[in-house]
């Protein structure tokens, strides 16, 4: 299969511009998606090729508009809703949890939503705590809801053509620090499963399950390890809900050596139920306590040095892995 | 108005059929049939019959907690309906919603939300869906006094305004939120003049008068279905029971008051507005209401014969 | 020190009567907590007691008046908000996390935000999907938070009182399905600190870390287990952010078996970073893998055999820890 | 109105100083000298100089991601300001806040928000607070025209007119949010007309004007002193930079447009009215020009020699 070169932001815009090609009732609205193509461009062009009623430009209403994007999705359409950063999700909880979440079961599986929201997550731009957070665990915690942390060009578009297919609502969050990150696309049409973790480099020694930017620093990582003879397999779950877990607890049992990293707070978020799950069912071939690495447990302040300090890095994650494999058995 | 006797009379049926369908609801309460709570309609009949009358099978409707009237008015079967509340596996949701969740997405009824406001939007949202098929539904959106206290139906009046979208709210001020008078915890006069604001219709209607909430929604209808975007209809109306079954708070309203409004009973009223036109006779009348009365009790038949459900199915319908 | 017998509620509701009784600046609010005294019946009496003034009956509009709690809170108040449902709190998710917690922070210690917000969580009263909630895993995940989780009216009151006193914003969660448990309190005043677990039962064989209204299902599980010569131990956090890790992990390496139980989903919740935190400290301590309770992750059904089947209780925790008690080290 | 020599002065003077701070932003950011981004309020300085004018310090003021103008004319500090914006630890956040977060408890500055609508709540709170405490402050929520449409604007406004607390609403309606033309996301002819729903006062003023909108806040703000509760003020105005430093998204307006409402200039028109009314010379007009200019400078030089915060101060100030 012949293969282009593409960053994220392009591949996730392919992916919707095929999606909306291909089914009349995809629609895509947030705030200034339209005229402005979206503050992180994703939906840039759109309008132009898809016109105003495809492409809709909301007032600053989140609570509003994706409450009316449930709607829609009730009624035959399938929206694509974008909250430029996840920290303005706060304000359309209730639609996400109470409406979209939960509607099917407590219609008894009358109600579809098929919704997709995209949103944005990660630390690294100096923009002070209320645009710089990853607050996708809480939507993990919600039976009914899906939840995809791609990491790279090709999974993006994979994945969020499968996101727009999926009959159920799925929060597709986007790392606003890889947006540029480029990597091969296949030229023709494909889809990836939601629910299918991927090991994006075979290792036998230490397994790093790293989610969304995190995979890239993992595979740094991996390299620096690499050097010093460590020798590291990195597996990124792509979906958190649902969790592959047998993927994963494949390459723990495997190793008997794990890390977790993701980029939102370190307590009470998803390296804890992926170390618990891998703690579960591998726990007799640990060889060693799991290492969860996340960000700070601190509102995410706008200094750079400060920034710096509360975001995970390869460099979290060389030291963990280097002391995994000193670590007695 | 000119409404043809069958008309009225199907009106009068169903406000009929949602009164002696929750009555029965507090019985099956009282006797312990039913698990939690339900919130009863009786007394406000007038509001979900009156503008459901104005709509067709395909359009859409989005209701509250106090929600067995909407259902009633928009073609639910009681049967399906009874056994929800109930929470037996033949009811609407197989026993997962209970009362506070009743759909039918085929009667165009598209559900309730136990959160106040949570459906303003979705309702929204649907006649938003509706202008983008571009077909000639409209999606009617009932909610309570205390709802309209929620921003989401600022936020969503705004968009449904601006794109002119095909909706109608129907605000149904029944004087209370829980135990809140509305007037104490809302500083407009009128919950419809927020009309005003967005440039769009915004009427006050004797919500203890089907025939004016029918009119009202008539033409808030016609306006929708030309493309002309949103009304807002409030329907000044009272609930004759406490907040939810089994609840008898006192303390913030009084007899006199609940009295002076049964007075103006939207059924009795009817009917004998129908008698005295000759629209409807004495034994017509009896006859229907013995066929209303059969029909209820048919649904608590079936709603106790029906199985509760099976604990498989505890993990079914999470997902499509 | 003299105690008297007392529900949860009427505890807390002392609580809050003698820190109103003490502090001028404390004051109630919420959605029918003065003429109703509240749905859950806490309030009840307090307008009588303290006036309109300082006992508010506030519209139906949660993002608003959270967000009025806040800035009462930054200029000198000590607001204690009621979200008569947990389930609503979806509604006033941006007040509570990216202006109250994130405030102090992001103005460099400035601002201080001395507010209370109860809130109920639990299943078991039938009534389905969106009453029924216990989505405190949540807040937990907030730094900048608290969260308080009471199990029995002596906690209740203790904790109450110190989080109103706390000048930072507390989230109190009352589990409706204990408002009547009754217990000891003492007559005289008295405070508990935030960020202090308890043992509720000494115990030698197994770890029981339980929260909420699983404390007093672990305590019947211990009993039960106790007749067949199982030795149980039950730990409380009784707060979860800050939460007394030393405590936990005490009780953990001491018996080696360790079970986590709470109310909310499964899945990414409590359970995962209590138990996370367990396996990186106690690892080598653990003669089995930590199980975890939790509610089933499925929205809660309204139907009774159905409700039931998500509900983590007592049956469940002896049945973990007999799975634990034959689990080969 | 009658407006002593001094007290013009000192309005010019601040709307001079925060276009000469914001200027002065505008080449740090060129430079390199800051981290992240900031929100100019240059073109918008008449609405917020003419807002404060009309307070006192014990007073609140809530701002926005576009609050330097509102900083300086409620009295903070352009040093400890710059300092922020460069993210160094003499900021007023100790460089944890940046641009879009600066606060001043002492100053009644409650602090800025970027959660647009975010501080609408905080400043109805601050409004319910001053009511319960008994004092006789008030309190001015500064808010755009994007924000407007946000549900909690509606939610507040409503109890802020139910407990006639002292809140005075000022919307700066500087044409655009983001890239949205207001009109195209607002179904409303004016904002501040939802104040009628209300039964409070809306106006709507010139916001080029300094003197209109300070005429405008001093009737808001007596009204709530006395105890009679809020109001809303529409200043209309308009952003004469992109939406942030470095912004140069194209299409959504026009160059004319932009020179259009740069002949209204707030500052240049003021400068001339008073020297025409003699109340200001051509000396005097220079000396406080160079004096502003001197100490923006210095706020830039305090900014520049001001160390980043030491890592250690990371964990600081999560909790009280
Ligand atoms: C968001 C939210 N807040 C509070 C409640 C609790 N509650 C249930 S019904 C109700 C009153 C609703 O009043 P109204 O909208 O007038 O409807 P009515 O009950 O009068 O039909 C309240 C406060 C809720 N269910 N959801
Ligand atoms: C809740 C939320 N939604 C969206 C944004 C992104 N955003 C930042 S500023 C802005 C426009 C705000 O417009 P307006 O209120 O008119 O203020 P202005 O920038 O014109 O001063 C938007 C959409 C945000 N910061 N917060
Ligand atoms: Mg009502
Ligand atoms: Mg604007």
């Amino acid at each position: 299969m012949s293969t282009r070169e593409m960053s994220i932001r392009d591949a996730i815009r392919e992916g919707l511009r095929e999606e909306m090609n291909r089914d009349q009732n995809v629609f895509v609205m947030g705030e200034n998606v339209a005229g402005a193509g979206g503050v992180f461009k994703v939906t840039q062009g759109l309008l132009q090729e898809f016109g105003p009623q495809r492409v809709i430009d909301t007032p600053i209403a989140e609570e509003g508009f994706v409450g009316m994007a449930v709607g829609a999705a009730l009624t035959g359409m399938r929206p694509v809703v974008e909250i430029m950063f996840c920290d303005f999700i706060t304000l359309a909880m209730d639609p996400i949890i109470n409406q979209a979440a939960h509607v099917r079961y407590m219609t008894g599986g009358q109600a579809t939503v098929p919704l997709t929201i995209r949103t944005t997550l990660g630390a690294g731009r100096s923009a002070a705590s209320q645009h710089s957070q990853s607050i996708h665990a809480w939507f993990c915690h919600i039976p009914g809801l899906k939840v995809v942390v791609p990491s790279s060009p090709h999974d993006a578009k994979g994945l969020i053509k499968s996101a727009i297919r999926d009959d159920n609502t799925v929060m597709f969050f986007e790392d606003k620090m890889i947006y540029d990150l480029k990597g091969p696309v296949p030229e023709e049409e494909y889809l990836l499963p939601l629910g299918q973790a991927e090991v994006k480099r075979v290792g036998e020694d230490v397994t790093v399950i790293a989610t969304s930017r995190l995979v890239q620093e993992a595979l740094s990582a991996a390299d620096q390890l690499s050097e010093s003879g460590i020798s590291v397999e990195v597996v990124d779950p792509r979906t958190l809900l649902p969790l592959d877990k047998e993927t994963l607890l494949k390459s723990a049992a495997k190793t008997g050596r794990v890390i977790v990293a993701d980029g939102g707070y370190r307590s009470y978020g998803v390296t804890g139920e992926i170390a618990s799950v891998i703690m579960e069912d591998a726990f007799y071939h640990l060889q060693a306590p799991i290492i969860r690495i996340g960000a700070a447990d601190v509102p995410v302040p706008f200094s750079k040095p400060l920034e710096d300090a509360t975001i995970p890095t390869a460099k979290h994650i060389v030291e963990a892995a280097r002391r995994l494999m000193t670590e007695e058995a | 108005m000119n409404i043809d006797r069958e008309a009225l009379t199907e009106m009068y049926r169903q406000m009929l059929t949602i009164r002696r369908f929750e009555e029965a609801i507090e019985d099956v309460y009282r006797r312990g049939l039913m698990p939690g709570l339900a919130h009863l309609y009786i007394g406000e009949e007038a509001v979900a019959v009156g503008a459901c009358a104005a709509l067709e099978p395909r359009d859409y409707i989005t209701s509250t907690h106090r929600g067995h009237g909407h259902c009633i008015a928009k073609g639910c079967r009681l049967n399906e309906m009874m056994a929800e509340v109930m929470g037996r596996v033949d009811g609407y949701c197989r026993g997962k919603g209970g009362s506070m969740h009743i759909a039918d997405f085929e009667a165009g009824m598209l559900g309730a939300s136990g959160i106040v406001g949570g459906m303003i939007g979705v309702a929204a949202g649907a006649a938003l869906s509706i202008k983008l098929r571009g077909t000639d539904q409209v999606t009617v959106c009932f909610f309570g006094d205390g709802a309209s206290n929620q921003g989401v139906l600022y936020e969503t009046m705004n968009m449904a305004a601006l794109w002119k979208t095909p909706l109608i709210y129907v605000c149904e001020n029944n004087q209370f939120g829980e135990y809140s008078p509305w007037k104490d915890v809302t500083a407009s006069e009128r919950i419809a003049s927020l009309a005003d604001h967005f440039h769009i219709p915004g009427v006050v209607v004797d919500g203890m008068d089907v025939l004016a909430v029918l009119e009202a929604t008539q033409t808030a209808v016609e306006r929708a279905r030309k493309g002309d975007g949103p009304s807002i209809i409030e329907a000044v109306t009272y609930r004759y029971r406490g907040h939810h079954v089994g609840d008898v708070k006192p303390d913030y309203r009084t007899e006199e008051e609940l009295e002076d409004w049964k007075k103006r009973d939207t059924i009795q009223r009817l009917r004998d507005q129908m008698m005295k036109d000759n629209v409807l006779s004495e034994e017509e009348a009896v006859a229907l209401e013995q066929e209303v009365q059969r029909q209820v009790d048919e649904s608590v038949e079936f709603g106790k014969s029906s199985p509760l459900p099976s604990v498989e199915e505890v993990t079914d319908h999470v997902y499509a």
